[in-house]
């Protein structure tokens, strides 16, 4: 019989983030959204390199926090998650974007309510620090 | 528009729970340790002896044979000498890290070495181990506190 | 191209949880099994490949015990990667186009049991700044997929259930009537993890019709990658999967659709029909082992559907087959390889 | 094999605590230059090898599923290399078999880490169940070895410190190094704090974040490169186990064999004469002596002879690490192939101010784990016969 035993891994990373991603997240923690230009257009997030050439990407573009869930899935909340009862993890294509931002879509644990086209606008937390999940979830547009 | 000033850095925690499985052949050294016995095994094709062993010898890859009791002792095979001091240490520094190779074993062993001064330590110096009391045996090399020259004079 | 082809492939019964053996002593026999299976020795191998992850084993360097297992003494000729084995396949297969050698051996080590819970290992995989942070469910970026694919009309929650009831004693009705993990997905939809290790036999040309009566003659092999972020990709294609099987095509003279068996590495019920359409299947027997539905031991899952690929050829089950293995979310990097019994 | 192999593109980033950009703009610098070095466009590229230590060490899992839009390989097959610290090495031998396989024309070998991201030496150092916490660290592993090639060898201690100028004085002249101390002084080293006896502070290795890259190709396109290439004469790498009973970790033999393969393939017999300057993976001073020796350049407890005569400084007739090595920076995952893209960079004439002169044939070589990954290339300014 072998001997077995439980251990933990644990890392306190800081990421270093570069200019254009922290600008993005220094972004979020002012509660403002911003894209990133390209040849095809605009990226929300926005990704350092452009996904189909390569190429470095442009500037910054600042966008109306809102816009259309182009698919999700449904998933039972868990401890840790943004949301506290069940939620989508979705696609959201950003008004004046290409591509789709992945977060996380609240209609209030109803699975009804959810559908793909529901249009969706930014939930910010109260207290922001510059991090991804400044940016609490989308929830539907009145 | 104005563009907010960069953040440098973003947390990044990661936290993974896992389990080790020690497996048969290490298993059976660490359960030794439980009971203050250095646990041996042969390899029937080359004729060496692990401690620790392993299941498979690692030239032969065949079974290694039963386990046997060494007596023990052995000698300084290299070692160095840590001098500074970082996070997490257990022992102030200096102290001496030791490759030990235990009599009757071609594998050598890495533990400290204590009751001596570190410059008084030498390749093939002879050693034994120091266990821990009863109350903290236990099936893990921590079982050995350190080992410590045999003879008073090398002290 | 060199002929290259499976002389031999064993593995270990892919279990929920191992908890006797080191990395060492999970590989081993399975190393000795496919060695005893074509008649050779360890020394007989001019070349060696293997893969595993550190994230899955919990420890840096965790391979390095492996090599116990191989005996590296005297030195060999040997590289790892730190993805799933069916890329060590691929260098091997790459080692043997040099005519260095004459054998390789590839083997495989997935231990998907070590990790307590995937959600804390599999985020890890994801862009490290705008993906990670969301720590999102091991299975959501699959469940956005099998989404993308219900709405495009692509497949049905039905269909999900009629591939994983074609294994099971349960009907589709009883299937979809459980609770989801990731809409559309269901637990069922899911791969179950698992322990296991695999290991292939590679030989060229005279060796390997020496070495077994019916070789698996590597055809072809190529494996493409795609952009990372979901938001930017078509999920409802697997555009480097076609890619792959494109090029694998060209080297093999023939194409997946001319095979009769098909082994994908299939971590969930959808990307079978997306795979089908994606290397363009056409009569081909999809996952006769019961594919990663029935057993994913994270690493060595791609490697296990090379060697169950292979083994219908050296069977005589079947004249050509296709293996594909796949590795990141949403199958963002394939690999294809195309096997016949006969050599080009 | 397809005829000979050449490196025509070498890029690399500034090592450093990088703390002002991402990863995969901290790739994406090395890529650039190798591409530009080259003059060719990610277009241009059929296959990409990655190399990283491992994935713990900054908690990205399968950096290259992340780093595919930074590597410019979207559309490519991509195969990410492990194999001990040597990884950079392998990765590069990998990239050349690829080639030589006839499987792609170019392939951009990438490699690197940012290990500032995280507590690396912790990562390094952590227990295991079942296990003492001897606090050895790094260091702990090789300074008995250390010890063990003193003892064999009977060389005299300032060996070590001298390894250390020498080095420290070479990445003074190359502005990609992470330590550049063109005034230090033997005196300093010795001077410096004692970590794992018998090494010193100034005699082991920084921790630095940095990337470098290299371009692959086969003779006809590298006859068409606008910069010279670097020929590939011979490469080899080799294995040994870890922990088998009666291992000689002072002059492993997987080292030798790999060396020999190497030398064998360039048809070079006697190394120390036929090759101009080599690159050689020395994290701790002490390993320049012991790794002449097993790599075939200096015989038998005579490594140490060589750097106290100066013939390994860089004016000597066999110098060694003109970039300034491990011991003047230390990306783990571009380690090695930082080596190997040094020794193509000497042999093509275009290293800059540490440039060896009239350097022809160079070695790059990688080693890993407790010394038993080995990596090994011998690069030339002609294609070889």
């Amino acid at each position: 019989m072998s001997l077995t035993a439980p251990y933990t891994i644990e890392f306190p990373f800081r990421r270093t983030v570069g200019p254009k991603i922290g600008t993005f997240l220094a972004g979020l923690r002012e509660a403002r959204l911003f894209g990133v230009r390209t040849a095809r257009g605009v990226l929300c997030p926005p990704l350092e390199f452009d996904p189909v050439s390569g190429a470095a990407t442009g500037d910054l573009v600042e966008l109306e926090p809102i816009g259309t869930v182009t698919v999700w899935t449904w998933v039972p909340a868990r401890p840790g998650d943004p949301v506290e009862h069940d939620f989508a993890w979705a696609l959201i294509a950003i008004d004046g974007t290409v591509g789709a931002l992945f977060h996380c879509v609240d209609v209030g644990g109803d699975k009804e309510q959810m559908h793909t086209g529901l249009r969706v606008r930014a939930k910010w937390r109260p207290e922001r620090g510059g991090d991804l999940r400044d940016l609490w979830c989308f929830e539907v547009l009145p | 528009m104005t563009l907010p000033e960069p953040v440098d850095t973003m947390a990044s925690p990661l936290r993974m729970d896992y389990t080790y499985v020690a497996g048969a052949g290490r298993s059976v050294f660490l359960r030794g340790l439980a009971e203050r016995r250095l646990l041996a095994r042969q390899c029937p094709g080359c004729s060496r002896v692990y401690a620790p062993a392993p299941e498979f010898c690692s030239r032969c890859l065949r079974p290694v044979g039963p386990p046997f009791e060494l007596p023990g002792h052995g000698e300084v095979s290299t070692f160095c000498v840590v001098s500074f001091p970082f996070p997490g240490q257990v022992y102030e520094p200096p102290y001496v890290v030791a490759q030990i190779r235990l009599d009757g074993a071609d594998t050598r062993l890495m533990h400290l070495v204590r009751e001596v001064a570190p410059e008084r330590v030498r390749i093939g110096l002879r050693v034994e181990p120091v266990w821990v009391g009863d109350d903290e045996l236990d099936t893990s090399t921590t079982s050995i506190r350190y080992f410590r020259p045999m003879e008073p004079a090398d002290a | 191209m060199r002929e290259v082809a499976v002389v031999s492939f064993a593995q270990s019964p892919c279990v929920p949880a191992d908890r006797e053996h080191d990395m060492a002593e999970i590989v081993l026999p399975v190393i000795r099994q496919a060695l005893d299976a074509c008649g050779l020795t360890r020394d007989d191998i001019d070349f060696f490949a293997s893969g595993s992850h550190d994230f899955y084993e919990g420890r840096t360097f965790s391979y390095i015990e492996s090599l116990d297992a191989v005996g590296a003494w005297p030195p060999i000729s040997e590289s790892h990667v730190e993805m799933d084995a069916a890329w060590a396949f691929a260098e091997a297969w790459a080692w043997l186009q040099l005519g260095e050698g004459k054998t390789a051996l590839v083997y495989g080590i997935g231990r998907s049991s070590l990790a307590a819970d995937l959600d804390q290992i599999l985020p890890a995989q994801l862009d490290p700044y705008l993906l990670a942070p969301l720590r999102p469910h091991r299975d959501a970026l699959a469940g956005l997929q099998a989404a993308a694919l219900v709405d495009a009309g692509l497949t049905s929650e039905r269909q999900l259930a009629e591939i994983v009831s074609r294994r099971r004693t349960v009907s589709t009705d009883e299937l979809l009537a459980a609770p989801y993990v990731a809409s559309p997905l269901r637990a069922h939809d899911v791969a179950p993890p698992g322990d296991a290790a695999a290991v292939i036999v590679l030989a060229a040309g005279d060796t390997a019709r020496r070495l077994t009566d019916r070789p698996a003659w590597v055809r072809g092999l190529d494996h493409r990658i795609e952009t990372h972020y979901p938001g930017v990709r078509d999920l409802t294609r697997s555009a480097s999967t076609s890619m792959a099987a494109a090029r694998a095509a060209e080297l093999a003279g023939f194409s997946a659709a001319d095979v009769d068996v098909a082994e994908l590495h299939t971590e969930y019920s959808y990307q079978e029909p997306l795979l089908v359409a994606a290397l363009g299947l056409k009569n081909a027997r999809v996952n006769p082992s019961g594919g990663p539905l029935a057993g994913r031991p994270a690493t060595a899952t791609g490697l296990i559907r090379i060697g169950e690929a292979a083994r219908r050829i050296m069977d005589g089950t079947a004249e050509r087959a296709l293996a594909h293995a796949t590795n990141g979310p949403a199958l963002q990097h394939n690999l294809v390889c195309l096997l016949a019994g006969e050599p080009r | 094999m397809s005829g000979p192999l050449a490196v025509i593109g070498v890029g690399q980033s500034v090592q450093a605590k990088r703390r002002e950009v991402t990863i995969g703009a901290l790739v994406r610098e090395a890529v650039d230059e190798a591409l530009a070095d080259a003059g060719l466009g990610f277009a241009d590229i059929d296959a990409v090898v990655l190399s990283k230590t491992p994935d713990l060490f900054d908690g990205v899992m399968n950096p290259e599923l992340y780093l595919a839009d930074a590597m410019g390989a979207v559309g490519l097959p991509v195969t990410r290399v492990f194999t001990g610290g040597s990884v950079g090495g392998h990765a590069a031998i990998f990239g050349a078999h690829l080639v030589a396989a006839g499987l792609a024309r170019r392939v951009l070998v990438v490699a690197y880490s940012k290990e500032s991201e995280g507590n690396f030496t912790w990562a390094l150092s952590r227990g295991l169940p079942f296990s003492s916490h001897l606090g050895a660290g790094a260091g702990g592993h090789f300074a008995p070895v250390i010890r063990e090639y003193i003892r064999r060898s009977r060389a005299p201690e300032h060996i070590g410190w001298k390894v250390a100028v020498n080095h420290r004085h070479n990445a003074a002249r190359n502005p990609y190094a992470h330590i550049r101390r063109a005034d230090l002084t033997i005196d300093e080293v010795r001077q410096s704090p004692m970590l794992w006896d018998p090494i010193r502070y100034l005699e082991s290795c920084p921790s630095s974040d940095g990337s470098c890259a290299i371009v692959v190709t086969g003779a006809e396109l590298a006859r068409r490169s606008p910069r010279p290439p670097a020929w590939i004469h011979g490469m080899a790498w080799r294995t040994e186990t870890g922990h088998f009973a009666g291992r000689d970790e002072v002059n492993p033999r997987a080292g030798r064999d790999c060396a020999a393969d190497a030398y064998r393939q360039a048809g070079i017999t006697d190394p120390a004469r036929e090759i101009d300057v080599a690159e050689l993976y020395i994290p701790y001073s002490w390993y320049e002596p012991m790794w002449l020796e097993n790599t075939g350049l200096a015989g038998e407890h005579d490594g140490w002879r060589l750097v106290d005569a100066d013939r390994t400084a860089f004016g000597g007739d066999l110098p060694v690490n003109p970039s300034g090595g491990v011991l003047s920076g230390n990306p783990t995952g571009a380690t090695g192939l930082l080596r190997f893209a040094e020794a193509a960079l000497q042999v093509r004439g275009l290293a800059g101010e540490h440039q060896v002169p009239g350097a022809r044939r160079a070695v790059g070589h990688a080693m890993g784990g407790a010394s038993q990954f080995h990596a090994l290339w011998v690069v030339g300014s002609e294609a070889p016969a």
